[in-house]
């Protein structure tokens, strides 16, 4: 059940370059799925910000969340610390639908700030001993984050746009020369990215998460649409309906 | 405390109602809250047909405030009347249906279509949306076309109309004289300002509209201007609304003259700012030494 | 990196001037900091005679915001020319005017008197005052008016002439039409938007006027807006205003179409503010990728 | 010389319900003198709040204001703690001119958040030799504070609307009992009281120290005018040309 609450900030540290990782706790009865986000509230600030849930604890009853400045709004969320409380919407959105699809080997192809949501993603896709390969794309060697987690689920290719880190180049430059059969993509991360990967991969199946500004981030403001291929007079709203679709569910502008 | 106002086809058990296009048709806030609570809900626009809206971004932040060029996307009035309506059924709580539209015909078929719902207890016409090129604002801004609408609306609508007047103009007791003297039950102001705002790394406008209507805390002093300024030349009952976060501003639409109010920008920054709001509100007339939101109507007027 | 803009009759080491009643005749804020940083300094209104202006109080905060009703307070054109004008002599930045009045004739005669002064480089025709019953708001709400008084005053007037406009209109390109038409020389804009407070503890609005203008960072959405939609269709200079607090917000004015940008309320929160943004400017062009202020100029409408 | 400084909170205490004590550094070459205020601005407010100089040490080199919580900016104000910067503008305003007056017997007449400039004043007063006798109007006892430190400089007199603490009734029903002679009176306080004192001391000479909402507080705005007697069609400005005035010299409304 979607509510507001406040949440304590467990712990709040710099992962990379402008990406902090934030640990709040997960309240009771509070169930958080891959790709699905949580819409915060900054002080200051009329609208909330949606961030995606990037891990789960359930040990330790938390969740994580990474994010990079990118504006006001992340810059507001970076002063945080530790101890300070959140006004968080949560859960939000639509998730992977992993547990209605029959995957063997999963290919995850995450650029940027879009790389989040698919550890969590990752980490259950291998919880269910599916075997997971990961391409994570990023502007610079200086702003890779949570490699090493990655390569924990399965082979993990990085490709940096200047080339300071990994493989110079995008994140297709990868998956074209990958000669493994994947049965299913998930792909998060900027528009032009989506837009190369699904074309890339327009022969597999695949779920692909997408951003758009938003106003409430529940459903009721039609903010956050997005055009159906099916039918493009007729739209999704991401907040809701999403920010999961089927790959060629929707017409990426 | 009383918080119950009566108006024109509307009996409120409060003065608080969610405002149009702030809260889709009440089901995504009915998770969070019991929409019993509510004075009223106002749903979002109906054209005759579905509408897409415009292309996204359709929202953007300012300075206490909000941009949005929704481009009245809706499923159309049959869908509504059919598909939306129904679910707030169940609730006690009026729902007022916005009628928008391109052309007179279509706002009249839009309210001819709701007549035949019995889940609705008024109408408000929208005839100040900002954001369509043929989205009724032109109704908005000149009286005489307003005038027009507003008759015509009035002969097809079995329900008290409550006309909505948009804030950019230069005159707004000549735009409410007008819909007054063509029959309408009540006003609702204020809709959105436009405005717009460029994204300096894009150079562009954020909204692919260009332009999008202002709403939020930054534009209350221009609605209770506006309120004001009607309350004294007319006697005609209002429904406030533009920037409202929290009681005390509640309040302070009752003295400039609101009936009742309506609560939008507010709902996306805190889903339970409508019923936190209700429950202030007693406290907070209370201490401004008002005995129940009837008395508060209109006494800013009397200093 | 070069600042300089050239407006007519203006010749400007960098584009950002403190707006019209927000910086008097200049002394205070000299004590601040060397005037010569500015790129021109627009003084406050001057009216025929003497003004005592409004009763007090004159000012109330709102968010990211503020009313102001002074009601043109000034000590008449011939004691700003005598007194006030000659203090801004020794400094190496242009000084305009701002010409404000209640009738045709007066506004003529205040440009006539202000012809006589070598202090100052050009006039901005305020045409746009809110708070005062007979001061000029008609004229900046009716465009046939606003015709007749800045064709008026191009004939009494040596200086070139930047017309103020009020966005209290529906229309703000027919009303810069009209004053283009009439040989406005440059544009300014935008004044202040009508609001009100209430004082919720006495029941009355808190300016004793009871409306005030709104400025400050709520209403940029407004005024960006009504630059761009003037820049699209009209080619003649514009001075940005209403809200501005950083060299971010210099640059959308300039990217909406703004060839200068004057600061108003800013330096009532920060005495410092025109020198400041002056300061942060280079950076701030160069990071979104332009190398003078010439060359941002308009720039957003290319997107 | 005016200017904008930040400052460092020295201290920030409650000193009576609502009312706070906060010492801030005194910059150098800066001279505040008694009546004079500084004007403070605050995070998420347009305005700055003027706050008069309560006192000076000379010898610590701070300076104190006292405030009493009245709307949002007060309040804002009341929820700054030791350590944390503010930003002022100082000296504002004028003062009482006790330099250039020839005064014996000085009475005190403060009234609620009228009180702070007054015990500063008081000092100075005392310090040239000059006997001060106090009299200070509350709401209530609650939100009475520096007596002690006034009765340090002479005969004080303590005065509750509500009777709750000194003499119930106003500082006007003392100073009808007072049979000293006094050769200037120096009055602060909310207008109603400033009325009744000035009418009832019309015969002396007094210094009065007005409020009034302010925009620019340096004197550009011609926000924070007052008539003059004079000629109720010429003005000074509260914030520059006062907060002192004659007691006669201006209308009060
Ligand atoms: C479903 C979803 C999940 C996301 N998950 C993450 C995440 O895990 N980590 C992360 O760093 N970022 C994530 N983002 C993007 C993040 O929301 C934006 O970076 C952030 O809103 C920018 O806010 P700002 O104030 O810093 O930028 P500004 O540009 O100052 O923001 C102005 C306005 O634009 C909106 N906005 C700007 N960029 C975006 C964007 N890309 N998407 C949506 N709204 C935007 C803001 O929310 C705000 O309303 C996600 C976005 C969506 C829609
Ligand atoms: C010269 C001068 C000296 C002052 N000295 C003191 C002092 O030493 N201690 C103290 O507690 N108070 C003092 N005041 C009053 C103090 O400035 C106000 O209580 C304060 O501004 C209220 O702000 P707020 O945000 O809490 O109230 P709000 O009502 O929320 O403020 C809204 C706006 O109104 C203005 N305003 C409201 N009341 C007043 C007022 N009485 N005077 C001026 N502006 C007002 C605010 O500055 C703000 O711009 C002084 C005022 C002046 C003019
Ligand atoms: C996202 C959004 C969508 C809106 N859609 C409508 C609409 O469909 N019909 C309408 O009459 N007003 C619409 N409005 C205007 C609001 O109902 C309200 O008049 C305005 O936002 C001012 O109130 P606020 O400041 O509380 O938001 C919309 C406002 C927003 C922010
Ligand atoms: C206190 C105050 C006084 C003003 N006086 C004048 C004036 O005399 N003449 C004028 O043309 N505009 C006047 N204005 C309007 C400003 O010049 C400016 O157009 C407006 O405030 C918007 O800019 P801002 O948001 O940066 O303040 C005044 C504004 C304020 C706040
Ligand atoms: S953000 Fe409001 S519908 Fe998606
Ligand atoms: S507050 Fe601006 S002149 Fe006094």
């Amino acid at each position: 059940m979607i509510s507001k609450q406040m949440l304590n900030i467990e712990s709040h540290i710099k992962i990379a370059e402008d990406t902090f990782e934030v640990v709040l706790p997960l309240p009771d009865e509070i169930e958080l799925k891959p790709g699905q986000f949580v819409h915060i509230a900054l002080k200051g600030h009329m609208l909330r910000r949606p961030v995606s849930v990037a891990d789960v604890d359930k040990e330790a009853n938390t969740f994580t969340i990474i994010f990079k400045i990118f504006g006001e709004g992340t810059l507001a969320l970076s002063k945080y610390r530790a101890g300070e409380s959140l006004d968080v919407i949560l859960p939000c959105g639509s998730f992977y639908p992993i547990e209605n699809i029959n995957v063997n080997h999963a290919l995850i192809v995450g650029g940027g700030i879009g790389v989040p949501p698919l550890y969590y993603l990752g980490k259950q896709l291998k919880e269910k001993g599916v075997k997971v390969t990961s391409v994570l794309g990023f502007q610079s060697g200086s702003q890779v984050f949570y490699e090493d987690k990655f390569r924990a689920l399965g082979d993990t290719f990085v490709a940096t746009n200047d080339g300071s880190y990994g493989h110079k180049g995008f994140v297709t430059d990868i998956i074209k020369d990958l000669n493994k059969p994947i049965d299913y993509y998930f792909s998060c991360g900027p528009t032009p990215m989506l837009q190369a990967v699904t074309k890339q991969l327009e022969k597999e199946k695949g779920y692909i998460s997408l951003e758009e500004r938003m106003g409430c981030g529940v459903g009721t403001c039609y903010a956050c649409v997005i055009p159906l291929r099916e039918n493009p007079k007729q739209s999704k709203k991401i907040c809701k309906d999403g920010p999961v679709f089927y790959a060629n569910e929707v017409i990426l502008s | 405390m009383s918080l119950a106002v009566q108006l024109p086809g509307l009996e409120l058990k409060n003065p608080v109602m969610p405002a149009s296009g702030c809260f889709g048709f009440g089901k995504e806030y009915s998770q969070f809250y019991d929409l019993d609570k509510l004075g009223a809900i106002i749903v979002k626009a109906a054209t005759g047909e579905a509408r897409y809206g415009n292309p996204t971004p359709r929202v953007a932040e300012t300075e206490s405030g909000m941009l949005n060029a929704i481009g009245l996307q809706n499923p159309g009035v049959e869908t509504i009347v059919k598909e939306e309506l129904p679910f707030l059924r169940p609730f006690h709580t009026p729902v007022i249906a916005n009628v928008a539209g391109s052309t007179v015909e279509e706002y009249v078929y839009v309210a001819k279509t709701l007549n035949k719902s019995d889940d609705i207890s008024a109408l408000e016409l929208n005839i100040s949306c900002p954001n369509v090129k043929e989205g009724g604002v032109q109704f908005g801004t000149d009286p005489e076309l307003a005038k027009e609408v507003t008759y015509k609306v009035k002969e097809a609508s079995d329900y008290p109309v409550y006309v909505k007047l948009s804030p950019n103009v230069s005159n707004i007791t000549a735009m409410a004289k007008a819909v007054a003297d063509a029959g309408a039950d009540g006003l609702s102001m204020i809709n959105t300002l436009t405005g717009m705002q460029i994204n300096l790394k894009q150079r562009k406008p954020i909204i692919a509209n260009q332009t999008g209507g202002l709403s939020g805390p930054a534009i209350k002093p221009i609605a209770i201007r506006m309120i004001y300024e009607v309350k004294q030349a007319l006697d005609i009952p209002i429904i406030g609304m533009g920037g409202i976060m929290t009681a005390e501003d509640v309040l302070e639409f009752l003295l400039a003259g609101a009936n009742a109010v309506a609560v939008g920008t507010a709902n996306f920054q805190n889903p339970l700012a409508c019923p936190e709001i209700i429950q202030q509100l007693p406290e907070t007339l209370k201490k401004y030494g008002f005995r129940s939101v009837e008395e508060a109507i209109g006494k800013g007027h009397e200093g």
